[in-house]
């Protein structure tokens, strides 16, 4: 099985415009991924199922990830010369610089011709709220069909040229994404029989009578 | 000699009387007081009476000893087949509803009482936009066809409830109504799908009719007569002293048999062929719309319905109530009947017990390529049986040699050519 | 030819019809309630709290040090911690409530529990009219004695026994070995100031377990071999020192 | 004349009668058959057994179910089931028909020889006798009457094929392969 | 009872229990749950729209089949799922590695013991944790000895389908009580086992368990061929299920299909030889393989596969070596993997489940993803339906062998 770099300097022969990156994976299971631009994705997925020597003809698993926008400080050292002569002092100034999030699809691909493992590819949208389309690679990989759907249902990646982008594991007219990092979850949405904690400050908004009449004595603090 | 004769309505004399007080003198084989013990009974019980009125009160007696013994034996099936059903599934079955009130248990007895209770305290709908009448007739229907047929069934040696002439054919008729109830019940309840389900059942009873009546044709070929006592005396005597003369017992009988019973499957809905209640069946089939004791009495008129063609084919091909062997004579010969029948029942729900269901184009496909074409085959099987009944010796074997391939052949071909595309397979390994 | 394999079919059928009245294997309905299946050893259901000796609650070994709190999947157990008169923690739970509509009987607060003071009961008939007030138990209705733990689960149970005298054993040769210490540091430096009094030895019924991490495989059932086998200390690792799940009388099997 | 025969013709005229005034098709239908089980109960009365449960086997078990089938795939909408305008023609017609038919009918009864006294007991014919009987000199009714069936059993087919648009020659278009965009 | 706000609070009109899509309106609720109204459709006639679920007594559970027929065969059929959702890989990213265990058991409730090994197998190659010997074999065993389980169960539903009335479904689950009584016995719990940890298992198999397990291993064998004598043979199931929801091999590679469905089509495909995780590569077995790829091929790959469980069982028990369950230097609790992700995936009785983890170095997973095989497989449903009528669209959806735990996470 070709290592992650052949494939994506054969991709880049192949496919000049395309942006492809390596992502290194630091844990032991060593499995490295190959980001790829949106524009020439579909292409680049159809030659990865089509070469001979690679073959991924099954996608395996398709799974969105939402990274949502970092607060990253940086402090920069900076050493000022003293006016006064004195020893150079140093400054440490800390700039607040918010990282852009945004949402990310891995497919894990297999060979079942050639019986290979994992090569990992993933593409990310361009923000979080406006820019969520992707390509979708259904038309390549029918498994994605109900996985993509999940995505789309869970996260909102808009996947254009899937065949049938609907819904599929929440109803219709459910508003918002609950696999992302933000969603905030309606608060009647589960009450917990015995609230305590946070759960119980949540609970406490709905209960129509005076103070806590169903929450259990036990619990009263 | 008949218990009642319904089939004289005029009020003319009829001879059943002096044929009564004759019957003792009869030297019929194995006259023992237990055999004539019903016959004995219903005199003692009418012997009084003047002579118009004991007509009438024989004829009573006989409609309440068969209605309340099917009745019993419609309660009692209820429970042997979900017992029996339990047993082949590991499992043993009802065995909590005993007495009310009390802790006996009586093995699950008290089942039929508990579902009778059921059905009756059940909450009877009938839809706003049905055909009220219709909708109250259609079981109704159902149930006094199937209760007709069991007019000319030769419960024991002179104990059918009325000598017809042409009794087999009777039975038939009778039972030719059920489709008209079925059609009752699927129209009446005004829902478009149980009236398409009442068709598709409509259409396998049809399809399933006919090799029903051309399986008997040869029966009535070879005993010469329509009548079920009639029937019943050409299947008399043994062979050889032990091999008794019954129908099933030669080759074209057998199939003859086999077709009867396969049609009597699908004429009362049982297992493979029990369409109308299949959950693919849309909804409920015909039955969508009933609920409560009418609903009961389509159960009721279905277990009345298995009854009868398993009654009719003991009296057709099993010898009616004759004893196996001789020296069993001393067995009376109500009890041969109902052991025969019991066997039968035995095997209606062995076999829904095992069975998946087939499809209704496959279930139709059968009927019309493979039965009717069965029947029509052993209907000149047993042409060329009758024709060769004077053969003696070697030319024995080889009539029954000619018989059975006369009977294996077709079966072979037609079966392979039926099951053309199934076959078990073979898989190889990676 | 046709029919074959519908013959066949029903040969198994009568087989099974037959076989019902006469081998065991063919009947395998237990008719509850009147007969009862045999629990295995390892058969878990709701958690409860050992306490040792006859006093039910200043008997709890739980220290309420909240560990199975944090740990537990669904988060169903509650405790607060009592304090005593001036404030000061006391190692007793004030209350210790498990909400057992939510708790799914993983038996994780088990496996991490250090002091081995929750445990698995084997107790199924639990049906309840009202979902809150008889569903939560209360530390009351949990605490069970030491000697229930041992009646349902008697491998699991020795093991467990043995390593806490183990544990205590060596706590108290610790402190006798400490005082001694003392005492002859006391004796050498006497002409000094007097030593402050030695820490009196933990009082017995609350040793704190040992620290050291108490690999899971310990808390889990010996094998029901009649000799209670030596606790494996962490080093050691017998061959067949691992806790085995005991004999089971799987019925049927 | 005894109860009994009154009785029947009672139940047999009276359901006839009804079944052509009621407007659901249906019940129409079922009172028709109501009438055939009526002439098979006159059989009956007549002692000729054989003959009424043929009568009852062929016609209240297939027939019926012919005729039935008929009416429901044929789904005439209700429109065409109201009487013509122009009634004075199409009395005409009946009365017509219906003379010719009457006439025909009261000459047959009037010169065919009944017996007038019905004899003490009516002769048992044995279904073997029939058999020769009706295999022997009446072969040639017996395949009349399996033509009549056979005709309506076509007169079923034709009707009910009349109402689908496409003649039944044409298999239906083949179903369109599965478009991926569903709604 | 006290008038406890539950009841007010779910009274209120914006519960989130949510309904059904509101364009399928109510006719009337048949007896079976089946919703059935006419939709005229411009080049067929009158249609039928049928929709069999969400509580329909032949679907495995709440899913919900919307078909559309052409008088007997399916024109159209839109498989609706959701009703089991409870977002399972988000309480995923909220519980520690350790607390997820027992909630993989709700994932495949039918197969707890390989949903723990999946998740165990992907936390072990995402943190390096090595796993003893003895604890690869026990795996294996309790893997093989839920195949049976599942396999066995599965051969039970397909019958029911078809309309035998019970007996052969009795038969499988008097089998699988044995099963799940062995579980019982070392887990604890039938059949919610959270059985494995990470770098080894909870429990280890005393030898009268082993004893026990090996008992039934021999015996199943004759289990099976008296099974198959009912079943295999049996006309009218061929009748049924041969030539019927066919599934070329094409579609099942591309639409993602994997384990005993996949087989059946033909592609030589089985995790255990592919990726030779675990001590699979110990044993040698066979993969049976199928060439029509319908339905009777799907329910014979099961049962040939079953005969291979009992061999690698059988090898299995031999070759047990004593030793640690647990890897020594595993931790249960504070168990925070490196920063990274993993993959990992075993051959499930149902196909290919597998884990994919994203560690942030905290507690808890940054993503937890499942990979249900049963999910997937029903994605060609609808490619397999289509022509058949409503009878072999019941049927087709039981060899796909879907539990709803895994569909809707």
């Amino acid at each position: 099985m070709e290592s992650l770099e052949q494939i994506r300097d054969r991709l880049l022969s192949r496919y000049p415009g395309a942006e492809l990156s390596i992502l290194n994976n630091p844990s032991p299971s060593a499995q490295h991924s190959l980001v790829v631009g949106g524009s020439a994705a579909r292409e680049i997925a159809a030659f990865l199922r089509d070469d001979p020597a690679l073959q991924l003809d099954f996608c395996s698993n398709v799974t969105g990830v939402d990274w949502p926008d970092k607060e990253i400080v940086e402090t920069t050292r900076t050493t000022i010369p003293d006016p006064a002569g004195g020893p150079p002092k140093l400054v440490e100034q800390k700039t607040k610089r918010i990282q852009p999030g945004y949402l990310e699809v891995v497919y894990h691909l297999y060979s079942m011709a050639l019986k290979q493992g994992p090569v990992i590819i993933r593409m990310r949208t361009g923000n979080r709220t406006d820019q969520v389309t992707l390509p979708s690679l259904t038309p390549v990989w029918r498994s994605g069909e109900f996985q993509e759907r999940e995505v789309f249902d869970l996260f909102g990646v808009v996947f254009d040229g899937h065949p049938d982008l609907r819904r599929i594991l929440m109803w219709d007219e459910f508003k918002g994404h609950p696999m992302r990092k933000d969603y905030v979850e309606p608060d009647d949405y589960e009450w917990e029989p015995t609230p305590h904690d946070e759960v119980l400050a949540k609970a406490k908004a709905h209960y129509p009578a005076p103070a806590a009449p169903a929450a259990p004595g036990a619990n009263a603090k | 000699m008949t218990l009642v004769q319904l089939s004289r309505v005029t009020p003319g004399v009829s001879d059943w009387f002096f044929q009564s007080l004759s019957s003792p003198f009869i030297a019929a084989a194995g006259d023992s007081r237990l055999e004539r013990l019903p016959i004995i009974a219903r005199d003692l019980l009418t012997s009084r009476l003047p002579e118009p009125w004991r007509w009438w009160l024989n004829s009573l007696l006989a409609i309440l000893v068969v209605l309340f013994g099917f009745a019993i034996l419609f309660a009692l099936l209820t429970l042997v087949e979900r017992k029996v059903l339990g047993r082949v599934q590991n499992r043993p079955g009802p065995n909590r509803t005993g007495l009310p009130f009390t802790k006996l248990r009586l093995f699950g007895l008290g089942q039929p009482l508990a579902d009778g209770i059921k059905m009756l305290t059940k909450e009877d709908i009938v839809p706003r936009s049905a055909d009220k009448l219709l909708h109250f007739l259609a079981p109704v229907a159902l149930l006094a066809f199937s209760i007709l047929t069991f007019a000319v069934l030769p419960f024991g040696r002179n104990l059918v409830p009325v000598e017809l002439d042409a009794g087999i054919l009777y039975f038939f008729a009778a039972g030719a109504g059920t489709e008209l109830a079925v059609f009752m019940a699927g129209w009446a309840s005004r829902n478009k799908y149980s009236l398409l389900a009442a068709m598709r059942a409509l259409a396998q009873l049809i399809s399933y009719e006919l090799p029903l009546l051309l399986s008997f044709v040869p029966v009535i070929m070879m005993a010469g007569t329509l009548s079920t006592t009639g029937v019943v005396e050409a299947q008399a005597g043994w062979k050889f002293g032990f091999i008794p003369h019954w129908h099933v017992l030669t080759p074209w009988g057998f199939a003859a048999f086999v077709i009867f019973m396969v049609s009597a499957l699908a004429e009362s809905n049982r297992s493979p062929f029990d369409l109308p209640e299949a959950e693919s069946e849309l909804i409920a089939g015909h039955l969508t719309e009933y609920s409560g004791f009418k609903y009961a009495l389509f159960f009721m008129a279905e277990y009345f319905g298995m009854c009868a063609l398993s009654a009719m084919a003991v009296t057709l091909f099993l010898g009616g109530w004759r004893a196996p062997l001789p020296f069993l004579e001393i067995v009376p010969s109500y009890v041969w009947f109902a052991l025969k029948l019991f066997a039968l029942l035995f095997g209606f729900i062995w076999i829904r017990a095992t069975f998946p269901r087939l499809r209704i184009d496959q279930l139709t496909r059968f009927a019309w390529k493979f039965l009717v074409p069965m029947a029509l085959i052993n209907l000149g099987t047993a042409a060329f049986w009758s024709l060769t009944c004077n053969w003696s010796g070697p030319l024995q074997l080889a009539r029954w040699a000619i018989a059975l391939a006369l009977v294996a052949g077709p079966f072979v071909v037609m079966g392979r050519k039926l099951s053309r595309d199934y076959a078990p397979r073979t898989y190889r390994y990676a | 030819m046709l029919g074959i394999g519908l013959l066949k079919g029903l040969g198994v059928t009568a087989k099974n019809l037959v076989g019902s009245f006469h081998d065991p294997a063919r009947l395998v309905t237990t008719e509850y309630p009147e007969q009862r299946t045999k629990l295995p050893e390892n058969y878990r259901n709701f958690p409860f709290l050992v306490y040792d000796g006859t006093a039910a609650i200043d008997g709890l070994r739980c220290v309420a040090c909240k560990i199975c709190e944090v740990e537990c999947p669904p988060q169903c157990i509650y405790i607060i911690p009592d304090r005593d008169e001036k404030g000061r923690p006391t190692k007793k739970p004030k209350v210790f409530d498990i909400d057992i509509s939510v708790c799914m009987s993983c038996q994780i607060c088990v496996e991490v529990c250090p002091f081995d003071a929750i445990k698995m009961d084997q107790q199924y008939e639990i049906a309840e009219a009202d979902r809150f007030d008889r569903l939560l138990l209360k530390r009351e209705a949990l605490a069970k004695p030491n000697s229930y733990y041992q009646e349902i689960h008697p491998a699991e149970a020795a093991q467990v026994d043995a390593m806490l005298a183990e544990a205590r054993r060596k706590a108290d040769a610790k402190a006798k070995a400490a005082a001694e210490a003392a005492a002859a540091k006391a004796a050498t430096a006497k002409p000094g100031a007097a030593n402050p009094p030695t820490r009196p030895p933990a009082p017995s019924g609350s040793t704190p377990a040992t620290a050291a991490m108490k690999p899971a495989t310990a808390a889990m059932p010996e094998p029901a071999v009649p000799p209670v086998q030596p606790t494996q200390t962490p080093a050691e690792n017998s061959a067949t020192g691992n806790p085995v799940a005991p004999k089971t009388g799987t019925p049927g099997a | 004349m005894s109860i009994a025969f009154l009785i029947i013709a009672l139940v047999t005229l009276g359901s006839a009668a009804v079944a052509m005034s009621l407007r659901n098709l249906i019940h129409s239908a079922l009172l028709l058959i109501a009438s055939w089980a009526g002439i098979a109960a006159f059989y009956l009365w007549a002692g000729a057994e054989f003959v009424a449960f043929a009568q009852l086997l062929v016609y209240v078990g297939a027939v019926s179910m012919v005729v039935l089938f008929a009416v429901l795939l044929t789904r005439q909408s209700r429109v065409d089931m109201a009487i013509a305008p122009d009634a004075l023609r199409r009395i005409v017609a009946a009365l017509l028909a219906g003379g010719a038919t009457l006439g025909v009918l009261f000459g047959a009864v009037v010169s065919a020889p009944l017996p007038i006294a019905a004899s003490a007991t009516p002769v048992t014919v044995s279904v073997r006798q029939m058999g020769q009987e009706l295999m022997g000199t009446h072969a040639a009714a017996l395949l009349i009457v399996g033509a009549l069936l056979t005709v309506a059993l076509l007169g079923a087919i034709i009707l009910a094929s009349t109402g689908r648009e496409d003649p039944p020659g044409v298999a239906p278009p083949a179903v369109a392969p599965p478009t991926r965009k569903t709604s | 009872m006290t008038n406890s706000p539950i009841v007010a609070l779910h009274g209120t009109p914006a519960v989130a229990g949510g309904n059904a899509p509101s364009e399928i309106c109510h006719s009337p609720l048949a007896p079976g749950g089946a919703h059935v109204r006419s939709v005229r459709d411009e080049f067929h006639g009158d249609l039928l729209e049928v929709s069999m679920g969400p509580h329909h007594p032949s679907t495995h559970g709440v899913f919900r089949m919307i078909a559309t027929l052409d008088g007997e065969t399916i024109v159209k059929l839109k498989p609706v799922f959701g009703y089991l959702h409870r977002n399972h890989e988000k309480i995923g990213e909220n519980t520690t590695y350790l607390g997820s265990m027992p909630y993989t058991d709700r994932l495949d409730y039918l197969c707890s013991m390989t949903n723990n090994w999946a998740y165990a197998l992907a936390v072990e190659k995402l943190a390096g944790q090595p796993v003893p010997e003895r604890t690869e074999y026990l795996r294996v065993i309790l893997a093989e000895l839920t195949r049976l389980l599942n396999h066995t169960c599965l051969a039970g539903f397909l019958l029911q389908d078809t309309g035998a009335s019970g007996t052969p479904l009795m038969y499988a689950f008097r089998e699988r009580e044995k099963i799940l009584d062995l579980f019982e016995a070392l887990s604890g719990s039938r059949m919610m086992c959270n059985y494995q940890r990470f770098g080894g298992c909870r429990v280890d198999a005393s030898p009268e368990w082993l004893e026990a397990a090996k008992r039934l291993a021999d015996g199943y064998n004759e289990f099976l061929d008296e099974y198959e004598a009912l079943i295999t043979g049996n006309e009218i199931l061929m009748a049924r299920t041969q030539g019927v929801g066919v599934m070329p091999r094409q579609l099942a590679v591309s639409a993602g299909i994997t384990g005993p469905m996949l087989r059946a089509a033909g592609v030589d495909y089985d995790i255990r030889k592919v990726d030779g995780y675990g001590v699979y590569p110990r044993f040698n077995f066979r993969v049976p393989l199928g060439d029509h790829g319908d339905t009777y091929d799907r329910y014979m790959i099961r049962v040939l596969e079953m005969r291979e469980s009992i061999e690698i069982l059988r090898q299995a028990f031999a070759q047990l070596p004593s030793g640690p369950i647990m890897d020594p230097k595993a931790k249960i609790r504070g168990f925070k993997p490196k920063p990274g992700e993993a993959y990992g995936r075993i051959e499930g009785p149902k196909g290919e489940i597998g884990f994919y983890l994203i560690s942030d170095g905290g507690a808890n997973p940054y993503r937890y993803r499942v990979r249900p095989p049963s999910f997937i497989n029903l994605t060609v449903l609808e490619d397999m339906c289509l022509g058949h009528s409503i009878a072999d669209a019941v049927i087709i959806l039981g060899s796909i062998d879907i539990v709803l735990g895994e569909v809707d996470r």
